[in-house]
């Protein structure tokens, strides 16, 4: 299809990109990321981009291995539950700073209370505020009170609680970490300009954990929005790595042949939200429960994966990602029926459908076509795409009749992290269901991984027969690099640069 | 003479004012600043945490008065999402929309001022037919559009320039030109009219009378009053491009003031879009003043007492 | 004096394309004037007198075509001269002022400025000495504290005042001959006498031709050595002045002085001479008399070609039918 | 003179505030300056003067277009100022200088002529357009031209429009603010004689506001010389023209150029430089330019003096003040 | 009464002397028309600125498909000129819809939303800018300074802040577009009314005793129409501009509703790829507004009282 002079310039390109601009001869990877990063500092973003560097400068107390699942001690050495509240941590020794501080207990110590208390302002409170305090037992022996059993302590100690070093932390606060940050990780920080560029060089003293030794030299990133330009770079030989491609350029660039295109699935999860509480007026038609019902069974939830989403997606029937500890998958599905749909709605005495507002504040492309799928059988949107921020400033007062949301958990492969978020009455649960409350409960301050499995599954077959969501698809994400870099992407939407390196 | 300079700022301070006001108004308006906060993934306790420490459950006169007050020191508190002083922030990306702006609009300048004056002296002419032509076509070409063909043309066809980045003068070229050409017709137009109006002009006729040959009838005479209008309109649309030139910013990864005020809207990232205004009518409004003191520098009649 | 004219024109044709066709603005115009002689060309608007002047100074815009048999002025062919020989002669030896002198003053400049302009445009003097000169004739032409109004700018002048500083510019280089185009028009009353005594006593002075073109028959009547009655594009009556004045000839001319109201001779009140109808358009062909469809003279005759009438040893000459410009009684009116 | 003015102006100052430059101050401009004025029914008022001097302010607070900033506009004895504007509208009517800004262009003649019908209610569509033919014919336009638009008229005709516009409502006083002045001799002198007609025809009384002095001469029954904002001297035509008192009025009508060969240009003896309004010369404003002026003259404002058929202010005819009449 | 005009007496047999024609210029309107039809610029602008409009109307008879129906299974199929089929022929866009279809509808809104914004904002800044010039003194500084206020405000991101807040939708980018262009109007008709005013037939309908509304209706308006016009066509093409340049900000009309601006928006990201995306809509997008503003100066010529030519 070289006939057309924007095809022709593409490919005539592509064929004298591989090698000649390439970076490998400076040892320097050059990656692009699209969303300005808040702050550095990992308690203080809740960006994927943010996540990606958490792992390159830091690290956490335990290590997660991506492909096995499987925890093995990172910055700490074993673990142990002293009791339902209480978790004891031998700490690895000889391990140092960035800036030549030795790690040790009260690092540990100073992090944990330090995000743990509200008054700082973590924003990611969800995942430090499960913690009390922590205790030094001696220097390399710590104590982590939880507020509550909580069975998902070590997976999130594996992922996003990093350790910072007391003395600097202390010195320079969040604002300082976020502009020169310093952690024990496999990459130092060179240089931060907030929000538009990172720089990071191979740690080289970095100790002997699970995350093995750095062999890229330095890498760059540069925050480039729009995604015709960064695929203009790369084409260009001036970017290396790219990320988060949208399927239909990804598939095109695989095409080419001339770039790596790695797919692989997220934690992400797409799923439409319903008001069955009633909570944006009584009279609300998906306080029906056919009306919900109908919802489920007019997405084509396999030709929105195959057409849309691709590579690793797949269609999802829970509130939950498959993956995810106590996320059961035998609940009631609801296949794609329309004329169901339209039974059920005449049923419920939408004969004619009806006309509602529809929400939604990011993926504009799939929301367009799931409206599509829901105009097909009646129900009338009154689309409405909004900035995130405004939209859960609405969900969180009640006034959103259905909306499509998606959530990551943080890549916390754990159902708590994603059903607890919404379904226990919070501003954001739409559904107000007791039993569900009920069930998640249990599930969710339980240590017996049996019992949580059971209510994890109780209270997902639920919400399933109720249908308060209608869970559709979950994400995958590209990566688009040169043939000189060698990494394998995992199934965590995160770029591990520690394990990239140079063909 | 001091007086009216007096008046002029009371002026401006007032309509600076006004801005921030209905910015603050609207701004406000939109949302919960707490959850642009507390950011994606954070739960509603996260959020209610967040409103107290800020103080976003008071009343928005309280909030506007605060925040004016301390406007008045350079302080614009800190911003939300990167959680750095706001005037730091907006110091580090106005340096590139100002080079921007300044080239933008020294491109627009340098093409559309000697077009208009040549389109005037032969009008009906080819050249006039062409620049005519560059303006309409310039007024209609979507700049996301015009920004992305030369990138394909310029960055990855010919290889000649960088497609994103500020880091040397070879990176403003492109952008450069797209902002400068959103520019060039308005004020190629607006030459060519002043142009046309002043060669017909009875003192343009007097020159001639005198033997003055054509290219100082031109220059000294008709141009110097024909910039006159030139010199009001291109500080306004100086100001509009600092504040406008979000999309090719965007495109060109150019981490600007307007850039970062688009996404500050996007974050809800309130105190640095609520400065960015300030900051953009205050440019609107510097500019148009120096506009007058250079038009009353090149025409006497407006500086007489 | 010499016996040969400083300026000598036969025939000068001034055509402007317009939407509907060509405007004949100026149709075949002789005359000639002598070195140090007044020419008033008078005319009512549209009669193409401003043109004329514009044509001998070759300032019409680009799409105005003018042609002529002869335009000579002191061995120079206005029309053939290259616009370097033009330039070199405008400004130099032949001078023009206008009508508006409250736009044809730069305003972007002072009026020092643009009179030292028009001296260093032609003549290798030194700024100081082009200075002097502007400050002489600022003077000469009646301003007071000439050297402090150097630094002025024109929109700080009354009217009347850049009317004296357009006349000083134009003398700047002792032109030849002075075109002034309505040079008083625009101003009061007052002031109009005291600009046409300068106009005169500067002339006297420096023995320079003048054209004069004016609408108004009183200046006419009391400056011009030789006047010149335009209509319509074409000079219906040329002579000096007195016998014009005194004995009209053109049933147009006569018509003129008609109308005006002169003190002392027309009684208060009564009726006013009228010519009848407006000028006719020239756009496309025009045949015969312009001035046919408004006189009381008009016979059938005047349809077709005019021809040319000296009276008074050729010192007068007229376009008309008739021989001394009335109907003989026998004739039938058209 | 008729007994009781039809129209009369009571110690009528103008004032406005004027901005010069862009940096300049705001100054009170006194356009008119104490002014009284009595116009007698069939009189032919001529109002002359520079430009600058307050003529057509004048004007402008006679039709109501302006309000004065003090003293009082009679029509028939009745003050204007809080009369109904429309009222007023049916007794003064105005003719303008510039026949090429004072018609509509948007507007038919017919709609342009008949405007003071409509809005005054007058009459059905039908005796409208019976009127508007009518005054038509009496300024000497033809019918057709109902239909046409002033941009398809010469200046003389859109004139004759004008007036006709004026004359609808047969009004008592019609101001002619220099009516003539943008006009051709040869169509000037027939304006000139229709006005006159007209005078006769409806018994009008005109302000008739003018810099040539030789058509006021023409047309006036009485003139009145005005000198930044100030009437220096009013008397009948005949009187000012024979024997005119003020150096001002003696300067203005030395300046007349007729048209007769061999006089050569006059000297007028006045100095070169009009003052500036905003800032006038102190004492007797005309004593810069006075050829005839006397040291007091700079100090002491002149008083209006009675003359047999007017009023005259000036120090040299000024006894009690010492001052011999030369 | 002297013969002051020659009463028009030329019977039909004498043959009509050409110079004998009292009234000689053609009516306003056969100006005009001479003017328009000998303006190459302004023919062009306006018939195609027609066809579009026209394609707008009778948009539901002419589509060959709903312009809504997607199917995910043919997305982005090309055009018919680049190999594709003549089912879609200007292809499918990335919902698998219609692009031809969606184009023709597409007019609709395009039109709708630069004719609806100008016709707001014409009103505000027209009634501002009238009352400000006319009126003058108190109400001039208001509204002077309100319009320094409007200048001084970046509208881009106002506009994008405001939609941002309250969510893309025809009606609040229309109404967001027509509450922030007034500021062209308001300084233009400012102008001309100062301009007008002054006028002796002004001044002459107050003499006669009009009231004020009448004046403004009757003599003002109908003299600033010209450049009312004129500003009403740039102004158009400005929101047109501004509506595709929020949408490729992602805020400006929302879909299903088959706006060009937002088609380009939606293109883009396969715009390396399937440059016709990208290309069609922008094509349109860009004769549409080449077309008003083509018009627009056009207008600004045949109606300018002081017409060049």
């Amino acid at each position: 299809m070289n006939r057309y002079l924007l095809g022709t310039a593409v490919a005539a390109l592509t064929l004298s990109a591989g090698g000649a601009f390439a970076d490998k001869s400076d040892d320097t990877l050059r990656v692009a990321f699209t969303k300005e990063l808040e702050s550095v500092d990992s308690y203080y973003n809740s960006a994927r981009e943010g996540v990606v560097l958490q792992r390159a400068i830091w690290d956490g107390l335990i290590y997660r291995d991506p492909v096995t699942n499987e925890y093995v001690g990172n910055l700490a050495t074993s673990w142990e539950w002293i009791d339902d509240t209480t978790l004891e941590l031998k700490l690895r020794e000889g391990v140092s700073f960035h800036n030549g501080e030795p790690f040790n207990a009260d690092d540990v110590v100073y992090t944990v209370n330090f995000v743990a208390d509200e008054a700082n302002g973590a924003v990611t409170q969800n995942n430090v505020n499960w913690m009390e305090s922590a205790e030094k037992i001696d220097d390399y022996t710590v104590r982590i009170h939880t507020k509550a059993p909580y069975p998902a302590a070590i997976e999130y100690l594996s992922g996003p609680v990093s350790m910072y070093p007391n003395e600097y932390y202390a010195e320079v606060g969040p604002t300082g970490m976020g502009t020169a940050p310093i952690g024990t990780g496999p990459y130092k920080v060179v240089s931060v300009d907030p929000g538009k560029h990172f720089v990071l060089e191979a740690n080289t003293e970095y100790h002997d954990g699970p995350k093995g030794q750095p062999e890229i030299g330095r890498i760059d990133i540069r925050t480039i929005p729009e995604v015709n330009t960064q695929l203009a770079e790369l084409f260009n030989g001036t970017l290396d790595l790219i990320w988060q491609v949208p399927s239909d350029q990804a598939e095109r660039i695989e095409q080419m042949g001339d770039f790596v295109v790695s797919n692989e699935s997220t934690m992400r999860v797409g799923y439409l939200a319903m008001d069955a509480a009633g909570r944006s007026g009584a009279d609300n038609p998906f306080t029906d429960l056919k009306v919900r019902q109908a919802v489920n069974h007019a997405l084509d939830r396999e030709t929105l994966v195959d057409a849309l989403l691709k590579g690793k997606s797949t269609p999802i029937h829970t509130a939950c990602f498959p993956s995810q500890f106590g996320c059961a998958q035998d609940v009631t599905e609801y296949e794609y029926d329309p004329e169901k749909a339209k039974a059920l709605l005449a049923e419920a005495g939408y004969p004619d459908g009806f006309k509602t507002e529809f929400y939604a504040y990011r993926d504009r492309e799939f929301a367009e076509a799931i409206a599509s799928y829901l105009n097909a059988v009646g129900i009338e949107t009154d689309f409405k795409m909004l900035q995130y921020s405004a939209l859960r400033d609405l969900n969180m007062k009640g006034e959103v009749p259905i909306s499509f949301q998606t959530w990551g958990s943080f890549s916390v492969n754990d159902a708590s992290a994603m059903v607890s978020q919404f379904f226990k009455h919070g501003e954001l649960d739409d559904a107000r269901d007791d039993e569900v409350l009920a069930d998640l409960d249990i599930a969710d301050s339980s240590t017996d991984p049996a019992v949580r499995k059971e209510h994890y599954a109780l209270a997902l077959q639920r919400i399933a027969d109720q249908a308060y969501w209608a869970p559709m698809f979950s994400y995958n994400t590209n990566y688009v690099f040169t043939d000189e870099v060698s990494y394998a992407p995992t199934a965590d939407e995160v770029l591990r640069f520690h394990e990239m390196s140079w063909k | 003479m001091l007086r009216f300079i007096l008046r002029r700022l009371g002026l401006a301070v007032l309509v600076a004012l006004t801005v921030s006001f209905i910015s603050f108004s609207l701004l406000f308006l939109s949302g919960d600043p707490a959850i642009a906060i507390a950011g994606e993934g954070a739960n509603e306790n996260d959020i209610a945490a967040i409103r107290k420490l800020y103080g976003f459950d008071r009343p928005m006169l309280l909030q506007y008065w605060d925040w004016l007050s301390s406007a008045l020191r350079f302080d614009f508190g800190e911003s939300y999402y990167f959680r750095l002083p706001v005037a730091d922030l907006i110091a580090d990306r106005l340096s590139v929309t100002m080079i921007l702006g300044v080239c933008g609009i020294s491109f627009a300048l340098l093409l559309a001022v000697p077009l208009g004056v040549l389109a005037a002296i032969r009008p009906n002419s080819i050249i006039d037919r062409v620049a005519l032509f560059l303006s309409v076509a310039g007024q209609a070409m979507p700049s996301f559009w015009f920004g992305l063909i030369l990138i394909v043309v310029f960055s990855i066809n010919l290889r000649w320039l960088p497609a994103s980045g500020a880091e040397s003068w070879r990176h403003f070229i492109l952008p450069t030109i797209v902002l400068g050409y959103y520019a060039m017709p308005a004020i190629m137009r607006l030459t060519r009219a002043g142009m046309l109006e002043v060669l017909s002009a009875d003192y343009v006729r007097t020159a001639r009378a005198k033997g003055a040959p054509e290219g100082l009838v031109l220059f000294k005479h008709a141009l110097r009053n024909a910039i006159i209008p030139v010199v009001s309109l291109a500080a306004v649309q100086m100001g509009f491009m600092l504040g406008g030139s979000i999309v090719v910013e965007s495109i060109f990864a150019l981490h600007g003031a307007g850039y970062l005020a688009w996404e500050s809207i996007g974050r809800n990232d309130l105190p640095t879009v609520q400065a960015l205004i300030l900051v953009f009518s205050l440019f609107y409004i510097v500019f148009t003043f120096l506009a007058d003191v250079l038009n009353a520098w090149l025409d006497p009649r407006m500086r007489s007492s | 004096m010499t016996d040969k004219p400083l300026l000598s024109v036969r025939g000068l044709t001034i055509d402007i394309p317009v939407a509907s066709g060509t405007l004949h603005a100026v149709r075949g115009i002789d005359f000639e004037l002598m070195k140090g002689e007044t020419l008033c060309i008078v005319g009512e608007s549209g009669s193409g007198k401003s043109l004329t002047s514009l044509a001998l100074m070759g300032l019409l815009g680009g799409r105005i075509s003018r042609r002529a048999s002869r335009a000579d002025f002191d061995g120079t062919d206005l029309i053939a001269a290259s616009n370097r020989q033009m330039r070199r002669l405008r400004g130099a030896r032949m001078a023009m002022i206008f009508q508006e002198p409250m736009t044809s003053l730069n305003p972007a400049y002072t009026i020092g400025d643009q009179l030292i302009e028009a001296l260093l445009l032609h003549k290798k003097v030194g700024r100081a000495a082009a200075r002097d000169r502007a400050v002489a004739l600022l003077e000469k032409v009646g301003i007071t504290s000439a050297a402090s109004r150097l630094g002025q700018y024109p929109h700080q002048l009354s009217g009347g005042l850049r009317q004296r500083v357009m006349i000083a510019m134009a003398l700047m280089c002792e032109p030849d001959l002075l075109i002034a185009d309505e040079p008083t028009t625009a101003l009061d009353v007052t002031i109009q006498a005291q600009i046409l005594r300068l106009l005169v006593d500067l002339q006297r002075e420096m023995n320079m031709a003048m054209i004069l073109i004016t609408h108004d028959l009183g200046v006419v009547a009391r400056i011009a050595d030789k006047v010149a009655v335009m209509y319509a594009g074409e000079l219906v009556e040329t002579g000096p002045a007195a016998d014009i004045f005194n004995a009209p000839t053109h049933p147009y001319t006569r018509g003129l002085i008609n109308c005006i109201p002169v003190p002392g001779k027309t009684a208060r009140g009564a009726k006013l001479g009228t010519i009848p109808g407006i000028v006719p358009s020239l756009v496309g062909e025009v045949t015969g008399c312009p001035f046919r469809t408004r006189c009381s003279e008009a016979v059938p005759a005047c349809r077709g070609e005019i021809p040319v009438r000296t009276r008074h040893a050729g010192r007068q000459r007229i376009l008309c039918v008739h021989e001394d410009g009335q109907r003989a009684a026998s004739e039938v009116p058209a | 003179m008729s007994d009781a003015p039809v129209l009369e102006l009571r110690n009528v100052t103008k004032t406005y505030t004027v901005k010069q430059g862009m940096f300049g101050e705001p100054k009170p401009l006194t356009a008119i300056n104490d002014v009284s004025l009595k116009l007698g029914r069939g009189e032919v008022l001529g109002l002359v003067g520079e430009s600058g001097c307050g003529k057509s302010t004048l004007a402008k607070v006679l039709l109501g277009l302006e309000a004065p900033s003090s003293g009082e506009v009679l029509v028939d004895g009745e003050r204007l100022d809080g009369q109904d504007r429309r009222k007023l509208a049916r007794r003064i009517q105005p003719i303008f200088q510039d026949p090429y800004s004072s018609l509509n262009p948007r507007k038919s003649i017919a709609d342009i002529v008949s405007l003071p019908l409509r809005v005054h209610k007058v009459g059905d569509a039908a005796s409208r357009d019976r009127a508007v033919r009518e005054i038509l014919d009496i300024v000497g336009l033809p019918a057709r031209v109902m239909n046409t638009y002033p941009s398809q008229m010469s200046g003389g005709q859109r004139q004759r429009v004008a007036i006709a516009r004026a004359l609808i409502m047969k009004p008592e006083i019609v101001i002619c603010d220099e009516p003539t002045s943008a006009l051709d001799v040869s169509v000037q002198s027939q304006i000139l004689n229709l006005l006159g007609d007209l005078r006769q025809e409806f018994g009008l009384t005109y302000l008739f506001i003018s810099h040539n002095l030789a058509v006021v001469e023409h047309l006036a029954t009485r003139v009145a010389v005005m000198y930044l904002g100030r009437i220096v001297e009013e008397a009948s035509v005949g009187e000012l023209f024979d024997t005119p008192r003020h150096p001002y009025s003696v300067a203005l009508l030395s300046s007349v150029l007729t048209p007769e060969p061999g006089r050569g240009v006059p000297d007028t003896q006045l100095g070169a430089v009009f003052p500036n309004p905003i800032d006038p010369p102190s004492g007797c404003h005309f004593h810069p330019r006075c050829a005839r002026a006397m040291p007091h003259c700079a100090q002491v404002a002149p008083r209006p003096l009675p003359t047999p058929e007017g009023h005259v202010e000036c120090h040299l005819y000024d006894d009690s003040r010492g001052r011999a009449v030369a | 009464m002297s013969a002051a005009m020659p009463r028009a007496t030329a019977t039909a047999a004498a043959p009509r002397d050409p110079l004998l024609e009292e009234i000689t210029g053609p009516t306003p309107g056969q100006m005009l028309r001479r003017r328009i039809f000998g303006h190459q610029g302004f023919l062009i602008g306006t018939i195609t600125l027609l066809v579009l409009l026209a394609i707008a109307l009778v948009a539901p008879l002419i589509a060959p498909h709903d312009p809504y129906a997607q199917d995910l299974m043919s997305r982005m199929e090309r055009p018919v000129f680049m190999g594709g089929d003549w089912d879609h022929v200007l292809g499918t866009d990335h919902l698998g819809r219609d692009y031809l279809s969606r184009l023709i509808y597409g007019a609709r809104v395009s039109l709708l939303i630069g004719g609806v914004a100008a016709l707001i904002s014409g009103l505000i800044g027209t009634a501002m800018g009238v009352a400000a010039g006319y009126f003058g003194g108190r109400v001039d500084m208001v509204v002077t300074f309100l319009i320094n206020v409007r200048l001084a405000m970046p509208v881009t991101l106002v506009a994008l802040a405001v939609v941002a807040v309250l969510g893309g939708s025809l009606e609040v980018v229309i109404g967001v577009l027509g509450l922030l262009l007034w500021d062209r109007f308001a300084v233009v008709m400012r102008a001309s009314t100062l301009q007008v005013r002054g006028r002796e037939y002004v001044a002459a309908a107050r003499a006669i005793g009009c009231s004020t509304p009448r004046i403004l209706l009757t003599e003002i308006l109908p003299n600033i129409l010209n450049a009312l016009i004129v500003v009403v066509t740039l102004e158009m093409a400005h929101a047109i501009l501004l509506e595709a340049a929020l949408s490729f900000l992602g805020l400006g009309v929302q879909p299903p509703t088959p706006s060009w601006g937002l088609m380009v928006s939606e293109g883009k990201n396969m715009m390396l790829f399937e440059p016709w995306l990208v290309l069609i809509p922008g094509a349109v997008l860009f004769v549409l507004v080449l077309a008003i503003n083509l018009m627009g100066d056009g207008l600004r010529d045949v109606t300018a009282p002081e017409n060049r030519s």
